[in-house]
């Protein structure tokens, strides 16, 4: 696994980039380089790569378990050749400056060679004491290592605590115990540096009136996670830690010391605990149904994410958790019982409530541990208050010194898909410190070559993941293999538990090899997330990466039939014999290739799609900017400042001067693309350009969508009829341009979610609540006696915006809460504006007179153009009409058309700076794209028999893209590098001369002779 | 090209009703083109096949195979093999190809599958016109390349009856009138003098009034 | 029968325009030219009047020329002077070019090469003028001509606003066919009712009107359009009946189809402009029933 | 005068023609043609008996013919190529004139497809033009059209029908030449109703002096209502009815329509009497035979001439 | 007679409708374990004779889900699917079994409630209909290649 560093240096004379910190940030980042061809040095203080993303059940909004969306990248990670990883390592010393740095590293001694351990677990076994465990909940953890997939597959131990190192040898039949193992320095030439370090997670137990640590049934987040986690200490049961017993009322506490003003608090909110307790909720009722009751005690709920205000319907309304709006006081343990009682006040009642609970968790935030202020120091950047990185206001992957960058929670809290962008985004801001990449570079050759297995008679080994509690929690996989042993041609059937873990990869290669097989099944999940992962496999292995089929035992059973075990056990056997008659007639195929063009098109002329174009063009990448408006620009030319205060004219000017100037760029401006065709690294654009609209046609590689958002300027609270009815945009440009109207103003109200958060857009904008703030600070800056009233439904000011909101109710401002149901009317009569509202606390009618009335209204997707653009280049879009990513958890900015990036407010409303951090996310994962230099075809191509042909040109017509023709031999040919593989011909073929290579008819009808047959 | 539709499965299946073994002879050459019996119908016919014996609770065997040509005696040869171990023959050629099977397996019933309809050229995919009679004296180099033999639903020689309506054939507005088109034809290749010349009542025997056709070219025939 | 003799015998003509290429590959323009013969009487070749540098027109039309087709380039004023433009025109008539269209050019601040000097030598009139003077043997500076070149020459109008800018414009043309124009194209056309008022004005001056035809290709591109040219009146009827289609493209086709068809009766010609899409001209043409 | 034929001499005459028409029974009952006939004894000056008449069976022409002629009437006979061969076609001929019948009318017949056997084969064998040739070479070379002699030629006035309206409208002409041509004596016309169209076909065919190779016979159908009108425009091939015919029945009662249409029809013969070119009329009054002599009458077309 | 369970083939497009079922598994909705899905890369892929195929071989049911009408990732895949299955069910009219059996569905790749939904009317119209007419009489019926 760590055997690539002697290549390395023979591959490229390049100085590395170094990211410290293997959680899910560090591996993007780190792979998004590695796939980029860059050589990079990961190092993580833990003796396995994952961070805490792998500690988790599930996560939100997927509901996906954590380890099968983490694992593939983690296993990923092992085998790029430009990638490697040093656990239990830390940074010393950085001395030089950007472009090179010499780091100096010192690795802790580990006791153990990782290339002779096994991870057979005897010394676990026999001395416990001595190996390193999971810290925190763990002492009754089944598994010494972090988590079944950890990468290095190693154990690691605590020389401290032998106390008899001859017997601790003698137990390693591997020979694996290094006793004199020691601390080593060394000093490696970097280019920059990634930080990517995350934060802790905080420990409540320095707060005196929750229990936190004392209480048995009072777990934090994280704990409560690892309880439902099929690799934490239950094996995925819900019990109780003081009786085992399953509880049947669980409450969650939020913003537990975040937001806060009290002795242990921090005042930002830490973005991520309102998501994952609505997760941690909603898989209890998933799980257990109506026998658990669950309650969450919230303040604001701040489910600000791209649809996640949809999840939090669901978590209301279907799975009808409770929700309270309230910070409760304490909680006192019942002794006998250790139940536990929540006291807490309602907002419109004066008394006390107490109600009691069998569990309660806390959620906890982020705080920055003590190791990475020391980190902070040695790498000599900048942090803020609260000692995360201060980073750049327009840019927040760039630290205060030049060559370091930052991803994830050290910048800020977030949640994982804010960490993958931030993560590409910081490695694509890392390369910029490396030399371009010559053009004629040769390609790595990563696999032996292929065993010849024509001819032989199938030998299939059948391996079935049983991912944790996914799988196996619901089939009897034993029982599964047995079936499968009967067929005749199997020759090997097991299990592999997390078949996506390195460990079950090496085992399943190593079966392989043993038992000489040629064809293989894995029963896991969808061959839409894994198939490239085991095609790999085999390739590894020797065998033709078309000789596996991957059986959906996840996805499309277990998770689907989980209520009904038997079924589900049933239909596992029927859709793994389906597999291995299939696989019977799978044939060795070749991928057709084709050279990449190393253009890259970027849609949208804003903030965003300047940032990508001008990020693309650095790295030698011959970009086109093409815009529908006269000028660059787009939005941001409409907003002034930052709610940090940072002039955004200024900036954006900036930009567009960059991207003027830059010869790699061509900016295409009134433009509007009317055609599209080609495929992922061969694209073809046809653009209509200038006033009198020229035709072009545009070759390139990669496409970067970002065609931003509209602001939404909804009909409601008189905006459009009402003068001094305006939205905040227009309040932005009026504290510019007027400050005698601002200051004759006597009263102003703000109203939030404006046509977001209601039935016909759903969702939330995300942007609005910083928005309100900075022009209410802004206000009270120019006037500090008017008042302002903000009416809001939940003040979302996630992360350090919270100081914000902090500082506006310090200044004065009145915050008011409404509900959908008693929404505020804004009246006017003989031009006097009035808001009546409903006041909660006080529990009566009020009315405020205002001079303005400020509306956030937010942003809405375009709807025509992206539906048109969507139809053009076939990409999927969301309910409210953004585009749709490939996978909202970790792969944020990729889409599901392959050569398609997204970024900024196409995506989904977002501030200035996150539109930024996702444009360069975008331009980097497009390097990577781009850095493979041919376009793989893929295998799965029409193929035509010339002796069956009839020659009748049914081919010629049906086919969707102009394929096949008839040539000099009069029969039917279809150029394999031409194909785009749909199989319409093969399907309307009258002499079935035609075969789509993959799906060929016999390998259809053994799938349904497998269906059938027993 | 000779085209021809599947007969409606019904009628197959009373022909095979009595027998067990079929034969399933598809041809690869005109019927493939014309969608009616190359090698995917002859799947897909004994495919209902199975489902109709399924459905009778029967056994039915079939042997599925697709000739280059069932009007090749050389090619119908191949059948020789499974002959024997089919009680019934089903071909999916044309008129020439059941006959041609027919005549070599004497011992055997043939049953066709599909009607043979008439010679037509391709419109695009998957439609089918009649343009040719084969009526054995060709006058489209008088008309334009149009054969009002085949085209003109009266096979008018000398022009358009009364019943022509909007340039459509009386018997169906979806229905071009031959002698339109004829027309039309001629007046862009400017040969619109052409039309006044009187077409002869037409000899019909080279087309088959004199009997079977036949061709005998003596340079080739042994 | 050539395009100058269709003008005047009365019948219908059908013109299409095609950009040569930005380059010298010029595959494209041959391959949807072949498509066209026996369909269309001319192709119209833009000039370098679009603002943007490309293959000159005049190389262009004796391509067409090649393909046996009928060219018609456009002729300004704007990157030339009368030097230049004399000899073009003489060499136009040797290579077998003789349908000019005088137009306007684009404002250069649009085009890709903002920052070229602007010749501006011959106006509209100027140009139409010289034309005529060429014809009759005499060059602009009074010298006989060896040989007289033969052209028909005709004149694009700009987009008209509204009555006012109608009667503007149909005086500046009774004033350019007084210099030798002989036939009219006009702008393109997305309301027919508004349009036929225009067609008629035009008529007026007995010379050929032919109005243009657009090809929309997209809801984005008709949006555009709407909001940057609101002269246009590309109604939102127009959008939305695009934006519902099943197939957009079939539909646009079918726009430019229906309106061709419909601007048959009301008018001496038409010139179709598929803005790149040339290899759907056949397509357009097809609907249109031509 | 080649033949016979009451109508060939009329027309040599010089005077204005007149035919009408009689349908056939849809049985064996001879009285049926009888009392047609009757109806039309003393105002025409030929009675065409229909062959099979929108390809329906009805009792042959031939036998028609022969009841009239026994009458004392003169029938002409119609024959269409859809039902017979070249051999048929010619024994009938032969055999006709044997009966005195000396007229005839050269079809090519409506489709199978629209009457009650529409399953039939239709022959075909020789068109209509190629029919007219064939009986003028039976008749003027006295040979059968397969080349052999005829012992005995039957000396047929030959009659061919003209639709000035369908369209390719300026095939019309053409048509006609190539008719005459073919050896054809008489014109009938299909039913005119757009006066209009029908002057301009004329005006082609005097500019090309046809009319004075053949006789033409402007077709004439009384509208019995606005109904039948709208039938005809809409569901009767190589009709053309303008919309005016229509407006006008639409005009009046129901009961009144069948007066105005017998006024439209008087109208027209008025209108077509001023046509060069035109030597008389054919008269269709489909199932309305009885009032063809008021028609005759009112048109100032009676009485007939003695020839 | 033992509660029917019919067996049920689906034939679903990689980039939508087998999306959908993945989708539909994340979501956790459940919908009868009847379906078992094949996949293809089009729907266009999908021959007739998979679909008269899978009933010959035992297939109470057959249904084909592509991408929505206008958003196949081939263009037009799904409508010539459509018109194969049209197909099959003329043939199955003729054949006398009810053309029910066989359908054609579209979805989108996010819509894993309607991949659910369809699933769950599917099963319930075989289950309507009953067992394949070819399992009534029980006499296996032995195919020949």
């Amino acid at each position: 696994m760590q055997k690539n560093n002697s290549s390395e240096n023979a591959l490229s004379p390049d100085r590395r980039v170094l990211v410290i910190g293997g959680g899910v940030g560090g591996i993007r980042a780190a792979l998004d380089l590695a796939e980029s061809r860059r050589d990079v040095l990961l190092i993580d203080k833990s003796y396995a790569i994952g961070g805490l993303m792998t500690q988790l059940d599930r996560t939100f909004p997927t509901n996906n378990c954590d380890l099968c969306t983490v694992s593939p990248y983690l296993s990923q990670g092992a085998r790029e050749r430009h990638l490697e990883i040093k656990p239990m390592t830390s940074l010393t010393k950085l001395e030089g400056e950007a472009g090179a740095f010499s780091a100096t590293l010192v690795t802790e001694p580990r006791f153990i060679d990782t290339d002779k351990c096994t991870a057979c677990g005897e010394c676990a076994k026999q001395f416990p004491e001595a190996v390193r465990v999971t810290p925190g909940l763990d002492p009754r953890a089944p598994t010494c290592m972090r988590y079944p997939q950890a990468t290095p597959f190693a154990f690691s131990i605590d020389m401290a605590k032998v106390t008899d190192i001859a017997a601790l040898k003698k137990v390693c039949r591997a020979d694996a115990i290094l006793a004199d193992d020691t601390q080593s320095k060394t000093v490696i030439d970097v280019a920059s540096v990634v930080l990517c370090v995350g934060a802790d997670l905080f420990d409540p137990a320095v707060l005196d009136n929750y229990g936190g640590g004392k209480f048995d049934n009072v777990v934090t987040g994280l704990e409560y996670e690892r309880i439902m986690s099929a690799s934490g200490p239950f094996q995925g049961n819900l019990k109780r830690k003081s009786d085992g017993r399953r509880p049947k009322k669980v409450a969650w506490i939020q913003c537990v010391g975040s937001r806060g003003i009290n002795k242990g608090d921090v005042p930002y909110c830490s973005g991520v605990c309102c998501m994952y307790a609505l997760k941690e909720a909603m898989v209890t009722r998933e799980r257990f149904g109506d026998d658990i009751d669950t309650t969450i005690f919230f303040m604001d709920m701040r489910t600000y994410g791209k649809d996640y205000e949809l999840y939090f319907n669901r978590a209301r309304d279907e799975y009808k958790i409770r929700m309270i709006r309230s910070r409760p006081h304490s909680i006192v343990e019942t002794a006998e019982t250790k139940n536990l009682s929540i006291t807490y006040a309602l907002e419109d009642k004066p008394v006390q409530e107490t109600e009691e609970f069998d569990m309660v968790v806390l959620s906890t935030g982020f705080r920055v541990g003590e190791d990475t202020k020391n980190l902070a120091g040695v790498l000599g950047i900048d942090v803020n208050p609260y000692d995360f990185a201060a980073t750049h206001p327009f840019n927040p992957v760039l630290t205060s010194k030049p060559g370091v960058y930052v991803c994830g929670v050290i910048e800020s809290p977030k949640d994982i898909p804010e960490t993958m962008v931030q993560a590409s985004a910081a490695a694509a801001m890392a390369v910029t410190d490396l030399p371009v990449i010559p053009k004629d570079r040769e390609m790595d050759e990563m696999f032996p070559p292929e065993r010849d297995v024509r001819g032989q008679d199938p030998r299939i080994g059948v391996f079935v993941c049983d991912c944790g509690f996914e799988i196996g929690g619901v089939l009897d996989v034993n029982k599964l293999l047995e079936t499968a042993k009967t067929h005749p041609e199997v020759a090997v059937a097991r299990a592999v538990g997390y078949g996506c873990s390195s460990e079950s990869m090496a085992n399943i290669e190593a079966m392989i090899k043993e038992n000489n097989l040629n064809r293989v099944v894995i029963g896991g999940c969808s061959p839409r997330t894994h198939e490239t992962k085991f095609q790999d496999l085999l390739q590894r292995v020797g065998l033709n990466k078309y000789l596996v089929e991957i059986v959906n035992l996840r996805d499309q059973n277990t998770w689907t039939h989980m209520n009904v075990p038997d079924q589900a056990q049933s239909k596992a056997v029927k859709l793994l014999n389906v597999g291995i008659a299939g696989v019977r007639k799978n044939r060795p195929l070749v991928d057709h290739t084709l050279p990449m063009s190393q253009n890259a098109l970027v849609v949208g002329g804003g903030v965003t799609g300047m940032t990508a174009a001008l990020k693309l063009a650095d790295q030698g990448i011959k970009t086109y900017i093409v815009e529908r408006a006269p000028s660059l620009g787009g939005l941001a030319r409409s907003i002034r400042k930052t709610i940090e205060g940072e002039d955004v004219g200024v900036f954006v000017q900036g930009l567009v001067e960059k991207v003027a100037a830059h010869d790699n760029i061509q900016v295409l401006t009134r433009s509007i693309i009317v055609d599209h065709s080609g495929m992922p690294g061969l694209f073809k654009t046809g653009i209509q350009t200038g006033v009198r609209m020229n035709y072009m046609q545009i070759d390139h590689g990669v496409t970067v969508l970002a065609t931003g958002a509209m602001a939404n300027r909804p009909a409601q609270y008189g905006l459009g009829t009402c003068t001094n009815v305006i939205t905040q945009l227009e309040m932005d440009s009026l504290l510019e341009e007027d400050t005698a109207r601002i200051q004759s103003m006597e009263q102003v109200v703000m109203i939030q979610c404006v046509g977001s958060r209601e039935p016909e857009n759903p969702n939330c904008s995300r942007i609005c609540c910083q928005a309100a703030m900075k022009n209410a600070l802004r206000i009270k800056e120019i006037s500090p006696d008017t008042q302002i009233f903000v009416l809001y439904r939940d003040m979302r000011t996630y992360g350090f915006q919270e100081e914000y909101y902090r500082k506006a109710r310090d200044l004065g401002v009145k915050f008011i809460r409404f509900s959908l149901d008693m929404r505020p009317k804004v009246v006017e009569t003989d031009n006097i504006l009035a808001v009546h509202t409903h006041d909660f606390i006080l529990d009566s009618d009020i009315e405020i007179a205002a001079d303005c009335v400020v509306l956030s209204t937010g942003l809405i997707a375009d709807d025509e153009t992206t539906e048109d653009l969507a139809l053009m280049f076939h990409l999927p879009r969301t309910g409210d009409n953004f585009f749709l990513e490939d996978h909202v958890k970790l792969r944020p900015v990729d889409m599901a058309q392959r050569g398609f990036f997204l970024a900024g407010t196409a995506h989904s409303p977002k501030t200035i700076r996150e539109s930024i951090t996702q444009a360069h996310a975008a331009a980097g994962r497009a390097q990577t794209l781009l850095a493979k230099k041919e376009i793989n075809l893929g295998a799965c191509v029409a193929k035509v028999d010339p002796d069956k042909c009839a020659s009748c040109l049914v081919c010629v017509r049906v086919c969707p893209f102009d394929v096949p023709f008839i040539n000099a031999e009069g029969v039917s040919q279809i150029d394999a590098d031409k194909c785009h593989g749909c199989g319409v011909c093969a399907g309307d073929c009258p002499a079935k001369a035609i075969q789509l290579l993959a799906y060929e008819d016999d390998q259809i009808l053994a799938k349904l002779d497998g269906l059938f047959e027993r | 090209m000779i085209t021809a539709e599947q007969k409606p499965i019904q009628e197959i299946i009373q022909y095979i009703a009595p027998y067990g073994r079929i034969l399933l002879v598809g041809c690869n050459e005109c019927v493939t083109v014309c969608a009616a019996g190359g090698r995917k119908e002859v799947g897909l016919l004994a495919s209902a096949l199975h489902l109709n014996s399924l459905k009778q609770g029967k056994t039915i065997d079939i042997k599925e195979i697709t000739l280059e040509r069932q009007c090749d005696p050389e090619y119908v040869e191949e059948l020789a093999p499974y002959i024997d171990g089919a009680d019934a023959v089903l071909s999916m050629a044309c008129g020439c190809g059941v006959q041609t099977v027919a005549g070599r397996y004497k011992k055997s019933p043939v049953f066709p599958a599909v009607n043979t309809r008439f010679m037509g050229a391709s419109l695009g995919q998957g439609v089918w016109a009649e343009r040719c009679k084969g009526c054995g004296d060709c006058v489209l180099g008088i008309t334009g390349g149009i054969c009002p033999v085949a085209r003109c639903s009266k096979h008018l020689l000398n022009g358009p009856c009364g019943g022509t309506s909007n340039g459509q054939c009386e018997i169906s507005p979806d229905v071009d009138c031959a002698w339109r088109l004829i027309w039309e034809r001629l007046k862009a290749l400017g040969m619109e003098n052409r039309y006044e010349d009187l077409m002869n009542a037409k000899d019909w025997r080279p087309g088959g009034a004199g009997g079977p056709g036949k061709i005998i070219r003596e340079d080739l025939a042994q | 029968m050539s395009f100058q003799a269709k003008l005047t015998s009365g019948e219908f003509v059908v013109l299409a325009e095609m950009d040569t290429p930005k380059g010298v590959d010029i595959s494209d323009l041959v391959t949807n030219v072949r498509y066209l013969k026996s369909r269309v009487d001319a192709v119209v070749i833009p000039d370098l009047d679009s603002g943007v540098m490309h293959l000159g027109a005049l190389a262009a039309g004796a391509v067409m020329r090649q393909q046996g087709m009928e060219p018609l380039i456009h002729v300004c004023g704007r990157d030339k002077n009368r030097m230049a433009l004399q000899s073009d025109l003489l060499a136009a008539h040797v290579l077998g070019i003789h349908n000019l269209m005088v137009v306007k050019a684009e404002e250069m601040i649009n085009g890709d090469h903002p920052d070229a000097k602007i010749v501006d030598d011959l106006d509209d009139l100027g140009i139409l003028s010289m034309i005529r003077s060429l014809t009759t043997g005499t060059d602009l500076a009074g010298f006989e001509l060896r040989g007289k070149p033969q052209f028909t020459p005709g004149i694009a109008i700009p987009p008209i606003v509204d009555q006012a800018d109608l009667e503007k414009q149909v005086a500046d043309a009774r004033e350019k066919i007084a210099a030798g124009a002989a036939y009219i194209v006009l702008q393109p056309v997305f309301d027919l009712t508004f349009y036929t008022q225009i067609i008629d004005a035009f008529t007026s001056l007995n010379v050929p009107v032919i109005p243009s035809v657009f090809l929309l290709k997209n809801v984005g591109m008709a949006r555009y359009i709407s909001i940057n040219d609101p002269d246009s009146r590309l109604s939102e009827d127009m959008i939305r009946r695009i934006r519902k289609a099943r197939d957009r493209e079939a539909e646009c086709i079918a726009i430019a189809g229906e309106m061709i068809h419909a601007l048959k009766g009301i008018s001496r010609g038409i010139k179709i402009s598929a803005l790149g899409w040339e290899d759907r001209l056949p397509a357009i043409l097809d609907s249109a029933g031509l | 005068m080649n033949t016979e034929s009451r109508l060939e001499k009329i027309l040599a005459s010089g005077a204005l023609a007149v035919t009408s028409e009689c349908g056939p029974p849809r049985g064996a009952r001879p009285e049926k043609v009888k009392e047609k006939a009757a109806l039309l004894k003393d105002h025409v000056d030929g009675i065409n008996v229909t062959d099979n008449q929108t390809a329906m069976v009805r009792m042959s022409s031939f036998a028609a013919g022969i009841i009239i002629k026994q009458m004392g009437l003169d029938p002409i006979m119609q024959m269409v190529s859809r039902d017979r061969n070249r051999l048929a076609m010619q024994s009938d001929i032969i055999g006709a004139y044997a009966f005195g019948i000396n007229t005839m009318l050269c079809l090519s017949g409506d489709h199978a497809k629209f009457g009650d056997h529409p399953m039939a084969q239709g022959v075909f064998d020789i068109d209509s033009v190629q029919m007219i040739n064939m009986v003028r070479r039976m008749r003027d070379e006295e040979t059968f059209q397969g080349g052999a002699k005829i012992d005995g030629a039957p000396k047929m006035f030959i009659g061919a029908a003209a639709n000035p309206f369908a369209d390719p409208f300026e095939l019309r002409v053409m048509r006609l030449a190539k008719k005459i041509k073919a050896g054809v004596d008489f014109i009938q016309t299909q039913c005119i109703f757009n006066l209009d169209k029908f002057e301009e076909w004329m005006k082609g065919v005097t500019d090309r002096g046809l009319d004075e190779k053949v006789h033409i016979l402007a077709g004439i159908t009384p509208m019995k209502s606005v109904g039948m009108a709208r039938y005809m425009k809409n569901k009767v091939p190589g009709m053309d009815i303008p919309d005016a015919v229509i407006k006008r029945l639409e005009g009046v009662s129901k009961e009144q329509q069948p007066e105005e249409g017998i006024k439209m029809a008087v109208e027209s013969i008025e209108r077509i009497k001023e046509i060069k070119g035109v030597h008389g009329f054919h008269i269709m009054a489909i199932e309305w035979e009885e009032k063809v002599p008021q028609i005759v009458e009112q048109a100032g077309l009676y009485p007939r001439p003695k020839v | 007679m033992e509660k029917f369970e019919p067996e049920i083939v689906a034939f679903c497009c990689h980039y939508c409708a087998y999306t959908a079922a993945d989708m539909a598994g994340s979501k956790r909705i459940s919908y009868p374990s009847n379906v078992k899905i094949i996949r293809v890369p089009c729907t266009g892929k999908v021959d007739a004779i998979h679909l008269m195929k899978a009933l010959e071989k035992g297939a109470d049911g057959v249904y084909v889900a592509g991408c929505l009408e206008g958003d196949c990732h081939f263009k037009n895949g799904n409508i010539r699917a459509l018109a194969r299955v049209d197909r099959v069910k003329k043939v199955l009219t003729e054949l006398g079994w009810e053309p029910e059996r066989v359908a054609m569905v579209n979805m989108s790749a996010g819509m894993g409630e309607k991949f659910a939904r369809t699933a769950q009317e599917f099963t319930e119209t075989i289950k309507k209909l009953g067992p394949s007419p070819g399992k009534l009489t029980g006499n296996g019926n032995k195919v020949a290649s």
